[in-house]
């Protein structure tokens, strides 16, 4: 097994040096005349106007707040899975009871509108 | 092979960074942060005893997972206490939000 | 004639031995065998989508009643076959221009990351009989995980650009991608189940029959939550040109530029061959076993296949807006995600464990029909009631409205 | 000095400066940043105890999950960007303090106990048999089922706080 993740571990340094060397020959050929005109923030060609790193919506937060609840369920569920093969009929009522309960939770935030976007 | 003694010490290292983060800072998020370095060294340590003492058995790494899950719901709370706090009091700064004292 | 019928897997050992000929020791012969292997691998999917990019072009131009790149004017090439060669040239010589106002070290690690990540996906995935970079027995699971570093890097773009277009389109990407992670990793959980292993070459191995026809309505979930995932239409909302003018990367220029639009492009590619790998039977093929090398040419045609899906919907299909896109994930392929791993965990306990291949894959071929019917069902009568719904407010409003 | 022992040095490095830069970085999205690099070490930890399972559900669950719920809390509470808040409190000394304490109380007792060595090997099914066991209802079925209504609590209740009304 290490054996493999020797391989991941080069593989790692084999696309770091992809994503790095493009960026390195870019930096040899480029040219570079900066003036500060160019480098002003990109709106459209007006002035930026106030700051960009400006308030979102909470509603962005709640979207990833049901993605990591499901992400942990599933990540439950996973060894499950794989083990599914081998296990009874009793194993897999308990991982589907495990989901329903989670399906439970989706409905419930559903029937409360937190789901919609506003 | 790595002496599980060094495992326990860069966890112990890990815990009391996350340790000072949670004591020293100011900012809400920060804090949160500070506790999730804790947990993860705790994850180490449980991950490490298991691979020294009983490779052979599932608790190991079934402990860790439902550390996972603790961990997740921790940050999911927390971070929603915040934003409440945020919208209704306008700061993040914990030592700002002392309501007994208005 | 026995060496041309497995090149590759003779490779690795011919240059080991030539390393260890010349007195290198043993591990680091291994270290550069292995490093001359990942640079191969990470070539491959770099290859591609330079063809693929001119090919996605040409389509989408015939697609939209254009010609697009061809043998007239400026391009190079036979039907302009050179021309990403050319593109990648420009974008080099081109001048970088780092806002003043960005977070310069998150500005500029960004792209590095993207690109990383992007390559690193190609460790796992088997590109031909006993051809894989690491056959890790968490494989599916790797990329998956993987997908998290791509949301970072994005996050980073997003934020260190210091622009309102740049964050709002790295907020909407990461909440489109981590919204369809959901059913996503739901689809990958019933193919697991299926196959009884994370390894991409056991997924493999046990297609007898492609999963495409035993649980169709998994691939179908994969594939629509994998397209959303890598923000190709109609969820390109995240860089929707004409509304935030670029999303995430608006603030990059020249080679960085590139970089994200590369990842782009290999993520694209990436899907397709993971799609005709977990559900196409990957190198799976007629005379494979007698000529290994062919493999890697079914799973090409394979995955150009499933490309060609993903540019069709491409050229056909509108943008869809963020809450149209968020409430056909939750409200619809969350749900349906869940219950088709109920079916299929079901099913397959219901068929006996010693029964036939075709009794088990006609049973749950069966069972994935009836779900498919019975949403279908579902979402009819709900639009049915919907729509009442909508007659009855309006003819209240009309009632109110008129003079009794 | 072992290939494994060099490596641990590299992750253990990175996940430790990491995690210093995380509780000392004023600005709390470099702070976020770092402690996604430092979730990076952790996961490399893993595989070099042969917890690779456990290694990308790290990257997925922290990475992708909690990291992403920290970056997302930090830009819709836009507030610790202002220069003009200080990032540690008045009693960061004494926190130091406790911490050094703690560090070298838990080193102490680290380094003055006889650890036993390493007892076998990681069976290749490890993870089938987790699957099993958290199933097995002479197992973990309980703590199995109990996590799935920590996360329904865990989700209602978060977003029953964090909505607008």
């Amino acid at each position: 097994m290490l054996d493999q993740f020797t391989f991941i571990g080069i593989f790692l340094i084999v696309a770091l040096i992809f994503g790095v060397a493009p960026l390195t020959i870019a930096f040899v050929l480029r040219p570079k005349k900066p003036n500060p005109r160019k480098a002003e923030t990109y709106e459209c060609g007006l002035q930026p106007h106030g700051e960009a790193w400006v308030q979102f919506k909470a509603q962005y937060y709640i979207f990833a707040l049901a993605f990591v609840v499901f992400d942990v369920e599933a990540v439950f569920l996973l060894p499950w899975a794989l083990a599914y093969n081998q296990l009874g009929l009793y194993a897999v009522v308990e991982a589907i009871i495990f989901i329903l309960i989670l399906l439970g939770a989706l409905v419930y935030v559903w029937r409360k509108n937190a789901l919609e976007w506003m | 092979m790595i002496p599980l003694e060094w495992y326990l010490i860069l966890a112990a290292v890990l815990f009391c960074a996350g340790l000072y983060g949670v004591l020293s800072r100011r900012n809400a998020v920060a804090i949160l942060m500070g506790v999730e370095l804790m947990l993860n060294s705790v994850n180490v340590n449980l991950v490490a005893f298991w691979r020294y003492t009983e490779p052979a058995a599932v608790t190991g790494q079934a402990f860790a997972l439902f550390v996972y899950a603790v961990a997740a719901a921790e940050a999911a709370v927390g971070l929603a206490l915040i934003i409440a706090i945020w919208r209704t009091r306008d700061t993040v700064v914990l030592e700002e939000v002392d309501l007994l004292k208005g | 004639m026995e060496f041309f019928n497995d090149f590759i897997a003779n490779v690795g050992p011919w240059l080991q031995g030539l390393l260890e000929g010349i007195g290198l020791p043993e591990v680091w012969a291994r270290v550069i065998v292995m490093g001359v292997g990942g640079i191969g691998l990470a070539l491959i999917p770099l290859v591609a989508v330079i063809f693929l990019i001119w090919a996605a072009r040409k389509l989408i131009a015939r697609m939209q009643d254009r010609i697009g790149p061809n043998n007239s004017g400026p391009y190079p090439g036979p039907y302009a076959l050179f021309q990403t060669f050319a593109d990648a040239i420009k974008m080099l010589t081109k001048e970088d221009v780092i806002p003043t106002a960005a977070d310069r070290w998150v500005f500029n690690i960004a792209p590095i990351v993207i690109l990383t990540v992007a390559v690193l996906i190609w460790a796992v995935i088997p590109v031909g009989k006993d051809m894989i970079g690491a056959d890790l027995n968490i494989g599916i699971f790797y990329v998956l995980s993987l997908g998290s570093g791509g949301m970072i890097a994005l996050m980073m773009a997003g934020w260190g650009s210091n622009n309102k277009y740049a964050l709002l389109g790295a907020l909407r990407a990461v909440a489109n991608m981590v919204s369809y992670e959901v059913p996503q990793i739901l689809s990958v959980l019933t193919v697991v189940m299926v196959a009884g292993s994370f390894s991409m070459q056991e997924i493999t191995k046990a297609q007898t029959v492609p999963f495409l026809f035993v649980i169709p309505v998994t691939a179908l979930l994969f594939f629509v939550s994998s397209l959303a995932e890598v923000g190709r239409q109609p969820y390109d909302l995240v860089e929707a040109d004409s509304e935030i003018v670029a999303g995430y990367f608006v603030e990059y220029s020249g080679m960085k530029f590139g970089q994200f639009y590369l990842s782009e492009f290999m993520n694209n590619f990436a899907i397709s061959v993971i799609t005709a790998t977990l559900f196409l039977g990957g190198w799976k093929g007629p005379f494979v076993d007698s000529v290994p090398i062919l493999g890697s040419l079914w799973l090409l045609l394979k995955s150009l296949l499933v490309f060609f899906v993903l540019l069709w919907l491409w050229g056909t299909m509108p943008r869809l807006r963020i809450d149209q896109m968020l409430n056909f994930n939750w409200k619809f392929l969350t749900p349906v995600a869940l219950v088709n791993v109920c079916v299929v965990a079901l099913v397959g306990k219901a068929v006996p464990p010693d029964a036939d291949v075709w009794l088990r894959v006609g049973a749950l071929l069966g069972a994935n029909v009836l779900l498919a019917l019975a949403v279908l069902v579902v979402l009819a009568a709900a639009g049915r009631l919907a729509r009442r719904r909508d007659e009855t407010r309006q003819a209240a409003q009309v009632e109110e409205a008129s003079p009794a | 000095m072992t290939l494994q022992q060099v490596l641990f040095i590299i992750f253990g490095a990175v996940t430790l400066g990491a995690a210093l830069m995380v509780v000392t970085r004023r600005n709390v999205f470099h702070a976020a940043l770092f402690l996604i690099l430092s979730f990076f070490g952790v996961a490399g930890l893993y595989v070099l105890l042969e917890a690779p399972f456990l290694a990308a559900v790290q990257l997925f669950i922290y990475v992708g999950g909690i990291a992403i719920l920290i970056l997302f809390a930090i830009m819709l509470t836009r507030d610790m960007m202002n220069p003009n808040v200080a990032g540690a409190n008045r009693q960061w000394w004494l926190a130091a303090l406790v911490a050094l304490a703690l560090c070298t109380v838990l080193g102490w007792t680290v380094l003055n106990h006889q650890w036993a060595a390493p007892a076998g090997d990681v069976p290749p099914e490890s993870i089938v048999n987790l699957g099993k066991a958290l199933v097995d209802p002479a197992g973990l079925v309980l703590p199995f089922e109990v996590t799935s209504i920590l996360l329904l609590v865990a989700l209602i209740g978060a977003v029953t706080i964090a909505r607008e009304r």
